[in-house]
């Protein structure tokens, strides 16, 4: 956990079945697969035995397959889906045991969502769309439309208040569907894959804009993703679902480099690493290896990531030696285990995960 | 008897399809049962007529029950009543205290502001042409009539349709209530409204408001029932009050429908003048009925052109004030 | 003849009662009396009327005097032979319940009531008296009409239109039953005014004249004969024989309505109990072996 | 003068829009010439009567060319009679030829096959009570009548709005028509449908259908008109001719605001039966118009509710086999 | 241009202007910017002198910032909008002049296209969605299911078949309308942002099945996406759009290391450079680099990418030498060259595209 403070949010046991009748809960319960319980009673096993706590300012990645169930959590959230079990507790109040009218006041105040679908409202302009949780929330006129005309200005659309929403791209449609969930200024955010239609350059846009804010105000999100990248640079956490199970939860470089299962590995095998692979989890800190370093031209701070050993290693002859904070010696890295880690990703990660120096 | 299990193959046959009711466990019984039951009575009766007849009795029994009614709800009628002639007559005075060229030039005018400058025209024409067919009148008493009823059809019917499309159980009670207003024959609640309110408008309106309410009502209902889930779901999750939903989120995107349920309102209301006029009420209604008393049917068909140019401006009026309706409620 | 031969007769089955009542009693003789089989095809006025110009239907029993215009505008008169009355001793006229009278002794004849007009004043009546019209489209709604002018009570009626003469009844008893003040127009021999104690305003003594003019005076008793498509004069000569010496009189016509609305009875059943009743009086419509057809007949109906 | 420039003012400010029309540069000066006309015709009229009357020569000249008419189109007429006929008499004498408890057993089953076990139950029970009130006849006659009149008009009336829905220009020309068709009063064509097709069923029919088909076609178009843009451009990018877009896509996808209005033809068809028993057809609405004859409401009541029961039992099987249709158009 | 042949798709002079009348055209075709002619007109640009030719077989990837006009433009190649100028040709013949049955031939047999928005139909399951073109392109039942349930399969959903589009998640639907796509099995292939809303694993593996697909029935792809790593990974070519207009068209690592202007660079930055970086991009090809060059212990080939050259700079003292396929020498990488392009894609990108050394 890289985010300090008390949970905001924490979800408790949770499973969500659909089903027209209560079959199948039953067998999710005792732990039978998804493809078994579908089989047998047609019901689709969407979220199972779910736990998580998020602290207040953390940013929670939601990853996972297609179909494996993250809509659905963030749904069971703010109650969108009845949960089959389990609890949701916002701040100390259970949400999965609030009257309506309590509800009611936690999706205003608490609670906003960015949706998948987007979720606009084809019969109100781009401004009105923006505005209209906030009219909903009782703000005045005036201060709505500044806040909605201000969120609109921060996805790059201010000029586009007066459009309809079919007027609109793709991609614009989602970045309206982003402001309106962030003009809500709630202290929760739920985001549901709020930039996959977004392209490249709007997205690191928004990512630093998001960061920013967090910054800032530090809202508790929760954010699905199917792109590590993002995940890794926005993340203070990561969970990995399949099947509605959550398989893993830790920090990005957690995540990445210490994948749970060969799942979690496939699944991070793309993400750009020379970001993440440190001086310290490539070393060699094994009492020979130590033991022979005197030359201290090639020194490396344990903490230094790939993308700066690199040019330290084409400039050296010999192993590099990496430091702690301290200045004590803590680890070489011979280069051509350097070389092994530029190459392959995978390597790296498999030679930290067994612990010793790639062969 | 093979004639009906011949019919049950060939149904099966026809719709490739097992009942499907077929799921619980006692509907098979049941049905068997009930079918046996149907042929024992046939049994026992001569096959084509049916054994006893107690449609007479029952039928007197219902008078007696209507005239205890005319006995003891007077106040109540007369209540409702006087609410509804206090409409009319006021609508009517106001209509007869303007001439009529200033009546044609408001409702051209109104036509223009609300629809289109063509519709101003052919208010205009229209209304014209049935003053040279001398149903000047007949077409304000009309009017008047139709304005109040479809108005207060609308208030009626669209709540109704809202608050039906909210709840399943409603719905299902509604449904069967909604066929039997709009089946009904007016015809047979006339005579008995004619016992409670008297002769003249009041019966009229009242019949009227029987038979226009459903349409609307299950249009507003529908409209508001197949809205995408997508979009039902986002408002949701503002946290929007059930009245919030309906006024900001699902009666505009209905309204498509609700106009559609409008429209079918205000022409059935005015289906109804012919009927209305049978007890008491006047106007253009009357003119037909008159003229086919004569067995003039030439002149039944100009009462009944005014009765479809009323109409027609009621409805496209009406049409535009709802989509105005819409564009407000869309707006923040 | 033989049987095979005989025509069916198509009666017009108009929707009041006592056309049904006469309709199915004359049926009933024509079927087992001459041996025609027939057929009731039912409708309203109009279109009944319009169905026997056309020959749809062969006999229509009641044609009052409101249709006279339509069988004046009829291209050939002779489409249709118009035999002897169905119904007699037929007034029309302006009426208030007795109670009204008797509560106001002084408003006698309709010259009275400007100054007793504030008694029907109603609600939507618009400071007038309320005075219900004849149906409009018959005769008497023209002729009621001529009458207010003629008597100068433009200002003192308001005219209401009841739609039928079901309204029209209903409208009258029921405020009858509530003991409420009632004016308007009513004919008779009818079931309300058989069962209901109402009196008739005084008018001016009808005549030629006066009818031919501004129509300021009583009606005149009124005949409401039977018609027949031209072809049943050849095709079932004894039929129209039969017809022409109908004749169903107020008497039996009023106790026969009666007697339906008591008993709760179907117009056939009221049909077959006017022929069980009243014997004598149609067997004078019949030759005697007819008669006896018929009574046979008549025999076996429970 | 001041009540109309008022108005104005007053629908400006309760509307706070410019008139719509504006836009063109004519209809201002137009518009005010039309006023002029109108107030110029008030000046020299006597103000609240309207100057000079012609209906009633208009209407004499509509009778005579009704006369013309009758004289020579009497062959097709004959000729749409005799199908009319033709089917009613087939379905009557096949319903007659099965007595009354198979044909309650063949209805209940029906229902069972088509809606679900418990509308078997009610068509069962309603029928048999209609039975017990000695209406069994009345009601295989209703049902024959109705069978033929929705099945017609569901013929006509779908296709016609699906048409309607392809073409906006068509769309523009029908809607008055179908105002027209269900705002002029049938007595007024009743009368003349007797001269052309005699009494007794064949003018009811047509008479219910020019009154029940314009629901079902305006809502056909209505829900084709509605549907998602983006659905159908995916249809349009499979390269569908128009009729495959109709039926695999815009029809399945319209259905349940075609079932609304295919409903509301089918209530408005039985809306009709009194009606159409005042020109000779009979059944439950000639009960009806009976019992009214003799003010005897209980008993119309009864018939009525016979109506309303054979209503609720052909909506019912009606929209079942609606919704069957969809799901066969849905399935590949 | 990489694939070779005749151009099977030929894009001339397309215009397209989003407008209630006519208005805005002639300023779009006197170049007026696509902000002034909204805010004069209210008309909005979708494309502007667009110009494009696609050989057979060929993967052409289009990018560009979200409401650029990338949909726009693909709907206009099989008309779903009409262009307001221009021509699109097929093989040869003119599809803008098309009558209304030869556009229908030609978008059941040549031209199929995924959507951006899936453009399922919510009242047919799965497999009959999939089914359905097959179905109006007159394939006979059986062979139409089996086609249906093979794209099905390919794309994961084998299992789904019976579903309704409503019970599956956004990634699941986007995928069924892939399988419809592919189905068709027409030699023209329209993708908008086929992948947007997947998981890394389930598209990684898409983009192996597209490029498999590729290479045994050489399909003519338009492809938009806004993940430049994914047009990297399968375009042959990529066309970069802004406000309507091709900014620059060329093979990946032209577009990447020579972008065009700032707008495409930035465009571009976040690829993974690794494995487009060759040798031949970097090194120093100047007369006196050469002259000094003895020593041939350090030799790389011309196209070996940076993910090959690093190793090898790894274990070398001195600068690398840069052979051709003849193995002539053509060029030299001086170590510390090396070290500057793996820290700053970005450096080498301008380096390159300056043609000099990176200082
Ligand atoms: N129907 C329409 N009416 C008016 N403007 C439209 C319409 N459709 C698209 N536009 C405009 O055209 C421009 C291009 O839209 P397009 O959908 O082609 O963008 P895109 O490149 O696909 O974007 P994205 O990546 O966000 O999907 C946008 O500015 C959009 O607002
Ligand atoms: N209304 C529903 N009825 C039945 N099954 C459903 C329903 N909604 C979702 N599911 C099923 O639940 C599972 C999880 O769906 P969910 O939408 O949460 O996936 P997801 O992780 O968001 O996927 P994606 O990344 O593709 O959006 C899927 O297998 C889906 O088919
Ligand atoms: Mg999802
Ligand atoms: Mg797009």
């Amino acid at each position: 956990m890289t985010a300090n403070g008390e949970p905001a949010l924490s979800i408790q046991g949770l499973y969500k079945l659909f089903a027209d009748d209560g079959s199948g809960l039953q067998m999710a319960l005792e732990g039978l697969s998804k493809d078994v319980i579908q089989e047998r009673t047609g019901a689709v096993v969407g979220l199972r035995d779910v736990n998580i706590e998020i602290v207040r300012g953390e940013l929670f990645v939601v990853m996972g397959l297609s179909g494996c169930g993250k809509s659905t959590l963030v749904r069971c959230i703010n109650r969108l889906i009845e949960p089959s079990v389990g609890q949701v507790w916002l701040n100390g109040r259970e949400i999965t045991a609030m009257r309506e009218d309590e509800l009611r006041e936690a999706r205003r105040n608490d609670l906003a969502m960015v949706f998948q679908h987007f979720g606009l409202m084809p019969h109100r302009n781009v401004l009105d769309n923006v505005a209209l949780p906030l009219e909903v929330a009782g703000i005045t006129k005036p201060a709505r439309r500044e806040r909605a005309a201000t969120a609109l200005e921060l996805v790059g659309l201010g000029e586009w208040g007066g459009s309809m929403p079919n007027q609109l791209s793709g991609g614009m449609k989602q970045r309206v569907g982003l402001a309106r969930g962030l003009a809500m200024e709630t202290p929760v955010l739920l985001m549901d894959e709020p930039f996959s239609a977004l392209d490249p350059v709007i997205r690191r846009d928004l990512q630093d804009e998001l960061l920013a804010l967090q910054e800032a105000v530090q809202k508790t999100i929760v954010f699905i993703t199917h792109d590590l990248n993002e995940a890794v640079r926005v993340g203070d956490r990561i969970a990995i679902m399949r099947d509605g199970e959550i398989v893993q939860v830790g920090a990005p470089n957690d995540v990445v480099l210490n994948p749970a299962d060969s799942f979690v590995r496939e699944f991070t095998q793309d993400v750009r690493l020379h970001g993440m692979v440190t001086a310290a989890s490539i070393m060699d800190s094994s009492e020979e290896a130590l033991a022979g370093q005197t030359d201290d031209r090639y020194v490396v701070l344990e903490d230094a990531v790939l993308d700066e050993l690199v040019p330290a290693g084409l400039s050296a002859t010999q192993p590099l030696q990496v430091v702690n904070r301290a200045g004590a010696l803590v680890g070489v890295i011979p280069l051509e285990r350097l070389a092994r880690a530029m190459v392959s990703d995978e390597a790296a990660v498999a030679a930290t995960a067994e612990g010793e120096p790639a062969a | 008897m093979p004639p009906a299990a011949t019919r049950q193959l060939l149904t099966q046959l026809l719709t490739g399809r097992l009942p499907t009711g077929a799921g619980r466990w006692w509907s098979a019984p049941l049905a068997i049962l009930l079918v046996g039951v149907l042929f024992v009575i046939a049994y026992f009766a001569i096959a084509d007529e049916f054994p006893f007849d107690v449609g007479r009795d029952v039928g007197h029994r219902i008078d007696v029950w209507l005239d205890w009614l005319e006995d003891n709800l007077s106040p109540l009628f007369q209540a409702i009543k006087d609410v509804i002639v206090w409409f009319l007559i006021s609508l009517e005075d106001m209509m007869l205290w303007l001439t009529w060229p200033a009546m044609i030039g408001a409702i051209a005018l109104t036509s223009w502001l609300l629809v289109s400058f063509r519709m101003a025209l052919f208010s205009a024409s229209s209304l014209l042409l049935l003053a040279t067919f001398g149903l000047w009148e007949s077409t304000v008493e009309t009017l008047a009539l139709i304005i109040v009823t479809v108005t207060l059809s609308i208030m009626i019917a669209v709540p109704m349709g809202v608050w039906a499309s909210q709840s399943d159980r409603l719905d299902a009670i509604l449904r069967p209530i909604l066929d039997g207003m709009q089946t009904m024959p007016s015809f047979v609640y006339l005579v008995p409204a004619i016992a409670f309110f008297s002769l003249g408008n009041t019966p009229a309106v009242l019949a009227t408001l029987i038979y226009a309410v459903p349409p609307a009502v299950r249009l507003t209902n529908l409209g508001i029932r197949q809205l995408p889930a997508e979009t039902l779901e986002a408002a949701e999750s503002f946290g929007m009050t059930r009245n919030q939903m309906l006024l900001k989120v699902k009666i505009p995107l209905a309204i498509p429908t609700i106009m559609a349920g409008v429209n079918q309102t205000t022409l059935m209301a005015l289906s109804m003048v012919v009927i209305a006029s049978l007890v008491g009420a006047g106007g253009l209604g009357l003119d037909v009925n008159r003229a086919l008393g004569r067995i003039e049917p030439g002149n039944g068909f100009l009462a009944g052109l005014g009765i479809v140019f009323v109409a027609i401006i009621i409805d496209r009026v009406t049409q535009a004030l709802t989509r105005r309706q819409q564009a407000a409620l869309g707006s923040d | 003849g033989g049987e095979e031969e005989k025509t069916t007769v198509v009666f017009s089955d108009l929707n009041w009662t006592s056309s049904e009542i006469q309709v199915r009693a004359a049926a009933y003789i024509v079927e087992h009396g001459l041996g025609y089989p027939t057929e009731l095809v039912a409708g309203d006025t109009v279109s009944l009327f319009q169905g026997l110009i056309n020959g749809d239907t062969q006999v229509t029993m009641e044609i009052w005097p409101a249709q006279q215009p339509w069988i004046d505008e009829l291209e050939d008169p002779d489409t249709i032979a118009l035999l002897g009355d169905s119904l007699d001793e037929n007034w029309e006229g302006w009426v208030i319940p007795q109670y009204v009278k008797d509560a106001n002794p002084g408003l006698v004849s309709v010259s009275d009531l400007p100054e007793y007009m504030d008694l029907f004043v109603t609600a939507d009546s618009r400071g007038k008296a309320r005075f219900i019209d004849c149906v409009p489209g018959w005769a008497c709604e023209q002729v009621n009409g001529n009458k207010v002018v003629a008597y100068g009570l433009e200002d003192v009626l308001e005219l209401v239109k009841p739609g039928s003469g079901a309204a029209l009844f209903e409208d009258l008893e029921s405020t009858y039953a509530r003991g409420e003040a009632w004016l308007g127009y009513m004919w008779g021999p009818t079931k309300p005014t058989a069962t209901l104690d109402l009196y008739r305003l005084e008018e001016p003594e009808w005549s030629e004249d006066c009818w031919n003019g501004d129509q300021g005076c009583a009606y005149p008793t009124s005949e409401v004969r039977i018609a027949v498509f031209h072809t049943l004069l050849e095709d079932a000569p004894d039929v129209v024989e039969f017809l022409r010496a109908w004749d169903f009189s107020a008497d039996v016509q009023v106790q026969s309505e009666i007697w339906m609305s008591d008993n709760n009875a179907s117009p056939d059943e009221a049909a077959i109990w006017y022929l069980k009743t009243y014997p004598d009086t149609w067997s004078a419509f019949v030759s005697s072996d007819v008669a006896e057809a018929v009574l046979e007949a008549l025999a076996e109906e429970s």
